[in-house]
């Protein structure tokens, strides 16, 4: 199924979850923040949370910045 | 006579210095110049993950969140919503509600949009943020920030990134005299007198970047603005001699041969 | 990067830092005064004994010869000769030869007379002192001064005593750029940022007296001066960044939300 | 006889030596120096040099000043 | 070249200078110091008839609106509903729509409460009056307050009777800059040299009142000033010299005996 | 009030503007400036006349000696001879004994050689000379010049052609306070204000060369250096207003609605 | 009938319009604004106005001011 | 024979005067000064004063300068 992740278009099996993704994606789960759909996405239900068809995600982290 | 220790939403610090982790070299650099500046608070910012390149260098790898707080800002947001959104992302990632609000208004002179950044802090700290504000020398918004909950007031000193010191020293004299939050003069800072002279109009602290990371020597400088933030502190607590017109020797008058 | 030491004279010094000893409440804030500031020379003055006063404090019972190397000065001489004398009796009194000649043209401004004060140099010179020099900022007879064979150039920052601070950065900037001997700025500095000013522009050193003993408190003051002199030295070692007429963001664009 | 002390008149006896004053005057050698009608007295001298009828004593030591 | 006139609302002016008419010993004095100052346009306050001194002079026998531009002010208004108010009664007792909006924050600063400054601003054009109005040197709302349809911006040097000059040239600056509306200075001008600051800077006027009231010699003052507002004028119409860092001499090396 | 004229060596003047003649694109641009200026005086060099190019424009078919006073410098002289030697052949040739003395030091700084210009002002006035002095900003050489029976004193702002304006106003009104011939500002001025600044502190005039040569436009920059010069003269003669570190306001706190 | 001018109380007769109430006070209507109950009385109806118990009465003119 | 003039060596016919050199060269007696061999030529006296073989002259006037 398609979602998009930071703007751009991913094609992903079915039935994936945010942990997964991550995984995935490998992105350490302890060093990002999740937003689907415009909320976000508590660390702690990374495993449990579902993605779906047309999902827009964001995933975010600290960097340098003043 | 001993200094007390700067304290913001209750969390007790020994610098007075926060510095910004943008513009360096190295994010190794970044870590050394932290180190000699003494300082305790670094700003972060938000962006979204690298996907293609995996092995970019980690902020976290190199400036550890247990040694030093991270204080994540809102740069590049010119809404109050973007502004909020960025920071529940910074919330969650890192777990803190200590944050930097700042709420821009144009690419060209990065000024605080006073309208939107008042708003915003309403709405964070409605959400439970503890809220450091980027924000104008003008003292009567200061004074609503204040009143909106803000935890720290961080009027500029001048435009973020130009160097160009404390503008108007009247304004920061006036905004320290009314605030009973911490006010920290964020942003202008080119050199360490600059630092000190913002210390000694009774400010609690600087926050800096460019300053430290353009410098020909980042780490050398950082120790000068460490040495300048205590020196600009120590002399505002002293309290100055009064200037004079004319001179006025040093040594006595009488006994000379 | 480390900065190598001050050096006048053949002496190395770690400290950039020297204080007067003169306007304190009492020789024991002044000697507090001294160790807070760092300093490793102080100007002192050479006055008649006090035969009536025997338990008049002593300088140095407060202040030890031993630990601090003493610099006599010629306060109180508008002519070469009287300088001369004085410091004639202050080698043969403390046995050293270095020394810091003055020669005052009124006592309302204490500015130098440097006709008389280059008559003198060369006049000490030949004597066999090491001439610490109080000067103009003219940066001509800043050149005739070290020609004359004086250890170190100290133009005033302003009027001695009246705390403005250096009033002709360009003067002292073209002084540092073309001496080969150190440059310290003698007289002028009211708070901490003029000493740091002072030190960006390249100086070697500052002075001071009565910025830290008329100081609300003299001995916080003096920590302060011995920061902003650190800070301002680093921070001309390390070179400031560019002044920007417009803004220039800290944290990257890309990867915005 | 009659010498000027630091500008003051003062009257001592016959054949002192500038040692002898500074003892009277109850001050130590080695914080003064010590000017005899305008020239300097070296204080490895202060013994031999007898005080004459007339003498401008000067003695001078280190005061606080900037 | 001729500098075009001074347009505002339509109203042209050939005086860049606009004058207050408080704080004169006598309205006499008043307006020979608004002749010796060639102002055009004079600032106003309304306040309540004096029932009891009827024969209390008027300012309207002394500086006749024939001759001048009453410009009714809301000095003393410390809400948007005050100052439109007191327009409102301006408007029927002169008949003029053209005037200047100050809505204060607090007694001590003076310092423009720009939230609602603007809040009325949209009020009074809706209202059909033509506003110029006092506010801080906050580029952003500068913007915002052209955007509602304000006919003049007027940030303020320094605080109102303060005479501290310009204390951020880079804000006027960039208001000037971003400004298709006339720019005046109001507020802070304690000399002429204060007031051509502000004029080099490219504002298009400068509106005054304490430094000239006040003054030892408020006559001259006036005309001291008239010369500082053209002699700024001219200066950033013609473009000054660059700075330069060392000498340049003005007469040719060249055929030296 | 009316301002007594300028007054140098007995001569009369409305003018306290004295402008160069150095630089400019064309000796008819240099006409047209300086009566835009409103100069009576102007400065000229001497130099080797053409002998190759016989149509070679000639300064004095421009600016005729009969409406302005020639006033020769020594530009270029670098001992107290050939400054001598240069004026003995200016009077020569204009037959006027009234000349502007400069003996400078390098061509880097063209700071002047103090002592070599005492020297030189003795022996001119021993010539029967009438000589304007360009000086430092030393009061104590002011006092020497003037001893020596120079008619003014010419002490610089900053250095020849930098534009960085009166770098050490301090100076400045230590030598206004002092002297009883005109003091006259020479060098240093870059714009309208500069020279406004200098007038305020009580100087008698103000002398420039590159600020008008190498202004955008030329003939503009000279009148506002003539309004610059009349405002600030007619400020010091008025006297300023008090500066005062918090408002007070200008319209009456009674009657308020 | 009682009225407030300009925050005092005055005692007026009955029937007083604004145009003779400011002939009463000896005030050029042409140099004077008037607000009533804090809505403004537009000078060309100072002759109609008349005045009721209890009013409010403002009136106001040009001062120096900065 | 040889003269200098403002540094540069002139071959010119004997017996001129200063006068007649100034002519030679075109320039007006009143706008110039003339130095010869160091020491001022006093207009009034172009007329009467002969060049001599080796003479240094400095023919100068005045030209635009601060």
């Amino acid at each position: 199924m398609k979602i998009t992740i930071n703007g751009e278009p991913h094609e992903i099996e079915q039935g994936l979850s945010i942990f997964d993704l991550a995984a995935t994606l490998e992105l350490a789960p302890d060093k990002i923040a999740i937003e689907r759909n415009r909320s976000i996405v508590p660390r702690s239900t990374f495993a449990e949370t579902r993605l779906c068809d047309g999902d827009h995600i964001e995933i975010v982290c600290f960097v340098g910045g003043g | 006579m001993v200094d007390e220790p700067l304290v913001i939403a209750g969390q007790v610090f020994s610098s007075r210095l926060i510095i910004g982790t943008g513009k360096y070299e190295t994010y190794e650099q970044n870590a050394r110049a932290a180190e000699a500046a003494g300082a305790e608070i670094v700003t972060v910012a938000v962006r979204r993950v690298n996907l293609t390149d995996k092995d970019k260098p980690l902020l976290v790898d190199y400036l550890d969140p247990k040694n030093y707080v991270y204080l994540p800002n809102t740069a590049g947001c010119f809404t109050a919503d973007d502004a909020i959104r960025t920071l529940r992302l910074a919330r969650e990632a890192g777990g803190w509600d200590l944050v930097k609000l700042e709420v821009l208004s144009d690419q060209k002179t990065l000024y605080p949009d006073m309208a939107e950044t008042l708003r915003a802090t309403e709405l964070l700290v409605e959400d439970g943020f503890k809220v450091m504000v980027y924000c104008s020398d003008d003292p009567v918004y200061a004074r609503r920030l204040e009143d909106a909950g803000c935890v720290a007031i961080m009027p500029l000193g001048s435009l973020i990134g130009s160097g160009l010191g404390v503008q108007n020293p009247v304004n920061i004299r006036l905004i320290v005299e009314q605030s009973d939050v911490p006010v920290i003069v964020d942003a202008g800072v080119g050199t360490a007198s600059d630092a000190a002279v913002a210390m000694e109009l009774g400010c609690d602290g600087v926050l800096m970047n460019t300053a430290i990371a353009e410098a020909g020597n980042p780490i050398l400088m950082a120790s000068a603005m460490k040495h300048a933030v205590i020196a600009g502190r120590e002399a505002y607590l002293a309290g100055r001699m009064a200037k004079k017109r004319y001179a006025d020797p040093s040594s006595p008058l009488a006994g000379l041969i």
